[in-house]
């Protein structure tokens, strides 16, 4: 069926890169110690630009990446899940936190080695599980000190009944300020424990790497709205990656950057993802990490997969402009503004992070469905493949409710349920049974 | 559609009475019922001393299961059910055994049977039964300390190798000996319950396995799970295995191999735990009972 | 005694119905305990809390809307609201939970006809009150502007200060009952306790309030319940409004239940606004920062709610804990192993239940029965005695 | 131009045979251990009952779990797929279907072509199909059939708490021990069973008209329940467990006319 591949494709130039980026950035931190430095560890979306004031010698592990980094490693996993239950624990939890805590309690690295034990933790709180993470996380690894950040202040946004749409609350301001006062109060807490001076500066530029490469990602999702898609979403997820892992770091916007020009190249040249695109669909929520093969099940059906709410808003900053176009969030440098104390950087800090698409589904499931309508439309949908994930319950809140919304607009929409990290709840026959009907259902195959 | 079939599951139901024990002399005569929600026994002892028991499995009514049971433990004993002074009934259907004097769950009487059964040194007891799992914890003399029973999902439990006997057509006494004839172990089947368990039985079957590497990845799965309980509870040594699926060798071998040790073996049948735990249970109530009448005389 | 909480229990729609006909005025629906009553009190709203129905055949409703492993609490509250029966409301609120139980009030704000909602993001961090009783403050305003702007009247100083007397007298009775509890010969069961304090979220507080008065005045305190010798113990959890379930450990198995710490219980009015000469949306605040926290802003090391169930362990004279947690519940099945651990390290008798809608009381009851067992069974190894 | 479907379930394997768009004959084999030799017998039982034979056969259509070991088929579907075809050509105003069979249910809505535009399956765990009520059968030692029959007798509701089936099995069992009446135990498992059935369809926005397929379909006590929980009333085509097989028959027929 040649005559199917009208698309050229080839392979991603920064794909090597990306790799040694990432092998480096676990290296740094299992090696932080040996040079005297310091190791933390924390979610993915904690506001990592504050303890980078702390010096360059600064390094992180983000747990939910690493979390789906076991999960790859079935039998790992399988391990980390049985150590993880012999000690109570609730079999339905976040899937990443157990593999985490099953990696602390076997003390074993998946990357080899004895689990390396941070010097202290530093989250941003929204799920229910976040705080508490780290806090039995600590517990278990004898007590290391943590400081979590409340970032559940409310909604952002609010519907503006004459323009049918989203736009920003403008009452926000205790909102930032709480937010603010917690950061204040953990960068006294930073110093305290690690009895070192903080430095301003370092902070100012670590926000200011925040900001861009956030809103690099989301430019770079933009991209893929071209057709055919130059980028299928099984690789989207090995780049993202970066900004869950440490979106505050100078590396990461370089290699934003390189990676944004090379999507606008591949866009130009007309390079796709896949050679046969026939119907281009969106996702939603983290993919079941160990049986991403699903994607490549879809695409031998000419079905890509150009993103998600997920992938573009999970660490990517956005806003909707006066027209409505869902479009990446423009940076405080963008928009002129000068960055010159702690206080201005935490402000402008807080305001970014309660602004990010993803944080709103914690208060109302229906920007969610309103975001996606934008995405399906915007990125040129014809379906949409949800996955009702038992391995997250943050990510899951509104799930039913957004198939509902986005069933009643007319949108193709079908849903298979597994576990983002935990295979046990995940059936891959069941679930291309599902695929394929939906893809029957969407006329392509015959 | 349904054929005649041989029913392999069934397992060994008995009676047994010791001859040489004249029960007209003993001063006190009591007995435990066991009324399990797949098999009910009966213990007789005679002064303390077994005397008779029995073993099959549980009917429809557990009134009438208690009374069989016991019936069948005196058959050609010349002892009737009033003639024991003392009776305790235990196991699922504990409340509902009609000439019972007093009710104790079998978490408890599994522990003091265990005691019994295997000696004072059992510190854990892992009773698999019918349709659920128990991990106690206890003191020399058999008293519960703390225990656990697996909730959720009762995969993998005594049913489930009854109906997977049924399905591979092996004799439930030899699943777990024909288990162990592998060479390698295969990786433990994903789903142990017991309806998607046949799915899965027959998926291996039809992709070639041999029987008995299937019963090994049942054995396997079911055994993670007899393994994740015993670890949350934590396990102290000696351990002691009651309950019908202490005779399945698949099971109790793979779990020494994964423990790290040998659970403690018995000459008797452990699967009588229950209803000996309670008869001994009853001996000690109907002393004290006496006592008290005394007293009051 | 308590039978009129149990009336009010048990017909709680109609009592909300009547009270809106008798008085005419607005019913608002509240889920999760951490909702300001103080200032619906001071606008003469009538709080009443959205509970489950125990019905396992009218779950089903909530199922298009709500994520399958949602806690089975959350399913049972919508169901309730999808088929009508809070119908009467005029308006529901909720003060920042579980995402679980917010998914809730998402769906029922959508689905559920009603004429004003509000979403108080109540601050989860409870650990840095310098931060958050400010912020709580000024969302408190928030909360206060929008009832006035519906209700079309100002809510005042004087109101608010009225409105946490009356929740705070309600919570000081409520208090001396309990201490009824602790006595060796506990004046109230479990179960009645338990009818108290749910039926004090669904009536009007000065009627409840006049409830517990009257029930002094008729010799609750020199009560005997003959229960001096039952094995006493506490349960642990989030909701618990199971009747079934609790008469079957003090009814059928003879324990009684002399505390608890659930937000159905002792953590909903444990703690009373402290107003002295504040500002009443300061104090207010306060005491929502720092009140009993719920699990999932249970952040201490030391966890704050543990510190507190040793001390009522220790007050109440308990012999055992029931760890009693909603299915998929997270923010619980989070402190629970802290939780055991603490206690065996305490050498508290302890064991873990499962809840669901409705519980399956013969596979419960063997569990429960066996667990006083090892409390009572001393006699059954006195064979040396005798 | 002849086109048959087999349809290859987890306990039978039904083929139908179609000529013109019009049903001609069918045939039902318990799945046996070789899931070929099974579909062969169905394909061959049906062909006979139809009075073709093989060489008159244009296409062989093969759908369900199974459906890859049918070699001698031209063409594979979905089970949702042939469900929703199957259904509208027996019920054109039918727009929600729900099978269910042995181990799986699922609930379609479609248009009034056939075409699927949304579904729902069960997930994992088996209480919720044909094996669990004949679990809870095999219990009180009754045929299926009867099981079903004596549901109808009853008014009482007692819920079946364990999702589980092997807890309701217990459950059912110390109902049996509690001499519970038969008619209201086999009204309980068929609830139970119901409630999980209705949740799940409710998933998708179900439009009337309904039907329920699949063999369970012939479970009068699970109908009359299903019935009552959602309230709504439900078609069942005469020989419910074949409506997937003439679904895929009539896919396979349509897709070679438009060649
Ligand atoms: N001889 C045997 N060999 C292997 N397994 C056996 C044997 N006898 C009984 N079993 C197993 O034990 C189970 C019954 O366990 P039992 O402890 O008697 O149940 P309960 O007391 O819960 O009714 C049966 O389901 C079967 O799997
Ligand atoms: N006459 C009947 N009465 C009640 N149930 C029936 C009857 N016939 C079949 N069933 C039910 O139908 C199920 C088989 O359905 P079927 O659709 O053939 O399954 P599958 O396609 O999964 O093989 C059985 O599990 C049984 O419960
Ligand atoms: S949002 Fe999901 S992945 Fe993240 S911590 Fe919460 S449950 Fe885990
Ligand atoms: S705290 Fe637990 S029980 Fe309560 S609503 Fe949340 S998840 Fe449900
Ligand atoms: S999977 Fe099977 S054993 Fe597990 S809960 Fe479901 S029916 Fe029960």
């Amino acid at each position: 069926m040649d005559s199917e591949n009208k698309y050229p494709t080839e392979g991603f130039k920064c794909w090597k890169k990306a790799k040694e980026l990432r092998l480096q950035y676990y290296k740094n931190y299992m090696q932080a110690k040996e040079k005297g430095g310091i190791r933390w560890a924390g979610n993915a979306p904690s506001i990592d630009a504050v303890p980078y004031g702390l010096g360059d010698d600064v390094y992180h592990l983000t747990g939910e990446p690493y979390g789906a980094t076991v999960a790859y490693n079935k039998e790992f996993a399988r391990r980390c899940h049985e150590v993880v239950e012999a000690k109570g624990y609730a079999r339905d939890l976040c899937a990443y936190m157990r593999n985490y805590w099953g990696s602390v309690l076997l003390n074993e690295f998946v990357f080899g080695g004895p689990f390396p034990k941070p010097d202290f933790m530093w989250v941003l709180h929204s799920c229910c599980s976040h705080a508490k993470w780290y806090q039995e996380a600590s517990r278990i690894e004898g007590g290391i000190p943590y400081f979590v950040i409340d970032w559940s202040a409310g909604m952002y946004y609010k519907w503006d009944e004459k323009r049918e749409d989203y736009v920003v609350d403008p009452n926000q301001e205790h909102r930032i300020q709480y937010l603010v006062d917690q950061m204040q109060e953990g960068i006294e807490w930073l110093e305290d424990i690690t009895g070192r001076e903080y430095d301003d500066e370092k902070l100012i530029q670590a926000a200011k790497n925040y900001f861009e490469s956030t809103s690099l990602w989301a430019e770079i999702c933009t991209l893929n709205q071209a057709i055919p898609a130059p980028m299928d979403e099984k690789t989207m997820y090995s780049f993202y990656v970066f900004a869950a892992l440490h979106k505050a770091h100078r590396e990461v916007v370089e290699f934003y950057k390189e990676l944004r020009d090379e999507m606008r190249d591949r866009v130009a040249r007309g390079i796709a993802a896949i050679p046969n695109e026939k119907a281009r669909i969106m996702t939603d929520i983290q993919p079941p990490w160990g049986f991403l093969e699903i994607y490549r099940y879809m695409e031998s059906y000419g079905v890509v997969s150009i993103g998600s709410f997920y992938t573009f808003t999970l660490m990517g900053h956005w806003e909707i402009a006066e027209d409505g176009t869902f479009r990446p969030r423009t940076t405080p440098m963008e928009k002129g503004i000068e960055i010159r104390t702690r206080e201005d950087a935490l402000r402008l800090l807080a305001d970014w992070a309660l602004g990010l698409p993803m944080a709103q589904i914690f208060y109302d499931h229906r920007f969610k469905s309103h975001i996606m309508k934008k995405i399906f439309t915007q990125w040129k949908c014809n379906g949409i493949i949800m996955h009702f994930n038992r391995g997250c319950e943050g990510l899951t809140l509104g799930v039913a409710e957004n198939k509902q919304a986005l069933v009643e607009a007319g949108i193709p929409v079908a849903y298979y349920e597994g576990n983002m990290g935990d295979e046990r709840e995940f059936e891959l026959a069941t679930v291309k049974e599902q695929i394929t009907a939906f893809i029957e259902s969407l006329g392509l195959i015959k | 559609m349904a054929t005649e079939k041989k029913e392999y599951w069934r397992w060994h139901e008995y009676n047994w009475h010791d001859p040489d024990i004249d029960w007209r002399d003993a001063e006190i005569i009591t007995a435990g019922v066991d009324v399990g929600s797949v098999s009910s026994q009966a213990v007789i002892l005679v002064d303390g001393k077994i005397y008779a028991c029995a073993n099959m499995r549980t009917g429809h009514s557990s009134p009438e299961s208690a009374r069989k049971v016991a019936n069948w433990a005196l058959e050609g004993t010349g002892m009737r059910i009033e003639d024991i002074h003392y009776v305790v009934g235990t196991g699922y259907g504990r409340v509902k055994v009609p000439f019972a004097n007093r009710a104790i769950t079998e978490i408890a009487c599994h522990a003091r049977g265990a005691v019994e059964i295997y000696g004072n040194s059992v510190r854990t007891v892992l009773d698999m039964g019918g349709q659920d799992l128990k991990v106690i914890r206890c003191d020399e003399r058999g008293k519960v300390l703390n225990f656990l029973m697996n909730e959720k999902c009762a995969a993998g439990t005594g049913r489930g190798m009854e109906v997977m006997a049924d399905l591979l057509g092996v004799p439930i006494g030899e699943v777990g000996p024909r288990s162990l004839q592998v060479d390698e172990e295969p990786p433990p089947v994903s789903n142990t319950c017991v309806l998607f368990a046949k799915s899965e039985a027959l998926g291996l079957l039809r992709e070639g396995w041999p029987t008995e590497k299937v019963l090994a990845a049942f054995c396997r799965a079911m055994t993670d799970r007899v393994y994740a309980l015993l670890e949350e509870l934590g396990v102290q040594r000696d351990l002691a295995i009651t309950g019908g699926i202490a005779k399945n060798v698949g099971i109790v071998k793979r779990l020494e191999r994964k423990l790290g040790f040998e659970a403690l073996k018995t000459e008797k049948d452990p699967q009588l735990a229950g209803a000996w735990g309670a008869a001994l249970f009853a001996k000690v109530l109907y002393q004290k009972e006496r006592a008290q009448k005394r007293q009051a005389c | 005694m308590f039978d009129k909480f149990r009336e009010w229990y048990e017909n709680r729609h109609e009592y909300a119905k009547d009270w809106k006909e008798k008085t005419g005025g607005k019913v608002v629906g509240y889920i999760c305990t951490y909702i300001p009553e103080e200032i619906l009190y001071a606008a003469n709203v009538l709080p009443v809390r959205i509970l489950g129905g125990h019905e396992p055949e009218s779950i089903g409703l909530a199922e298009p809307y709500l994520f399958g492993m949602y806690c089975p609490f959350c399913r049972d509250c919508l169901a309730q609201g999808l088929q009508g029966k809070y119908a009467y409301l005029d308006g529901i609120v909720i003060g920042q939970s579980c995402i679980h139980i917010r998914q809730t009030f998402f769906s029922w704000r959508q689905r559920i006809p009603h004429e004003f909602d509000h979403y108080i993001p109540m601050p989860m961090n409870v650990v840095t009150p310098r931060a958050s009783i400010p912020f709580l403050r000024k969302e408190l305003e928030i909360f206060k502007s929008a009832l006035e702007r519906w209700l079309e009247k100002e809510i005042t100083d004087d109101d608010l200060r009225r409105g946490i007397e009356i929740v705070n007298k309600n919570r000081r009775l409520m208090k001396k009952v309990y201490n009824l509890r602790r006595e060796p010969n506990p004046k109230l069961t479990g179960l009645e306790a338990m009818y108290m304090v749910v039926s004090s979220q669904l009536t009007d507080k000065n009627e409840h309030s006049d409830a517990i008065e009257e029930m002094f005045n008729n010799g609750l305190a020199t009560r005997d319940l003959g229960r001096e010798s039952s094995i006493r113990l506490m349960t642990v959890g989030s909701e618990n409004d199971d009747v079934e379930f609790t008469k079957m450990v003090e009814e059928t198995l003879g324990a009684t239940i002399v505390i608890e710490d659930h937000c159905t219980g002792s953590r909903y009015f444990w703690e009373e606004v402290k107003l002295d000469e504040k500002d009443p949306l300061t104090a207010i605040a306060e005491r929502y920062v720092t009140r009993t926290p719920c699990p999932q802003r249970d952040w201490e090391p030391e966890r704050i709610r543990f510190r507190r169930i040793l001390d009522l362990i220790e007050e109440f004279g308990v012999q055992g804990v029931l760890l009693i947690q909603q299915k998929f519940c997270d923010p619980h099945e989070l402190d629970i192993p802290a939780l055991r651990d603490l206690l065996n390290e305490k050498g508290i008798k302890n064991y873990f239940l499962e809840f669901d809608v409705t519980v399956p009381v013969g596979q419960f009851r063997i569990r429960v029965e066996a667990f006083l067992e090892t409390f009572a069974s001393d006699e059954l190894f006195a064979e040396d005695i005798v | 131009m002849i086109a048959v479907g087999i349809d290859m379930g987890a306990k039978n394997v039904k083929a139908v045979v179609v000529r013109d768009g019009e049903q001609i004959g069918r045939s039902i084999f318990e799945t046996g251990f070789d899931r070929y030799v099974s579909a062969r017998k169905a394909f061959e039982g049906a062909l006979q009952d139809a009075d073709v034979g093989e060489e008159d056969v244009g296409v062989v259509v093969a759908t369900g779990a199974g459906k890859k070991v049918v070699t001698f088929a031209e063409k594979q579907f979905t089970v949702m797929a042939c469900n929703a075809k199957g259904i509208v050509r027996l019920f054109p105003s039918v727009r929600t279907v729900i099978d269910v069979g042995a181990e799986e249910a699922r609930a379609i809505r479609l248009d009034e072509t056939g075409k699927v535009i949304e579904f729902a399956i069960n997930e994992k765990c088996a209480a919720g199909a044909g094996a669990f009520v004949e679990a809870m059968a095999r219990a009180m030692e009754v045929e299926v059939g009867e099981f079903a029959q004596l549901s109808l007798a009853s008014t009482k509701a007692i819920p079946i708490n364990a999702q589980c089936v092997i807890f309701a099995e217990s459950e059912v069992v110390s109902l049996i021990h509690a001499e519970t009446d038969r008619a209201d135990i086999a009204k309980a498992v068929h609830d139970a069973m119901a409630a999980r059935v209705g949740a799940m369809s409710q998933r998708i926005k179900v439009q009337k008209d309904i039907a329920l397929v699949g063999g369970v379909a012939r479970n009068i006590g699970f109908v009359q329940s299903l019935k009552t929980f959602l309230k709504e009333d439900l078609l069942v085509p005469p020989d419910p467990e074949f409506v997937t097989a003439l679904g895929a028959a009539l896919l396979g027929m349509e897709g070679e006319e438009s060649d």
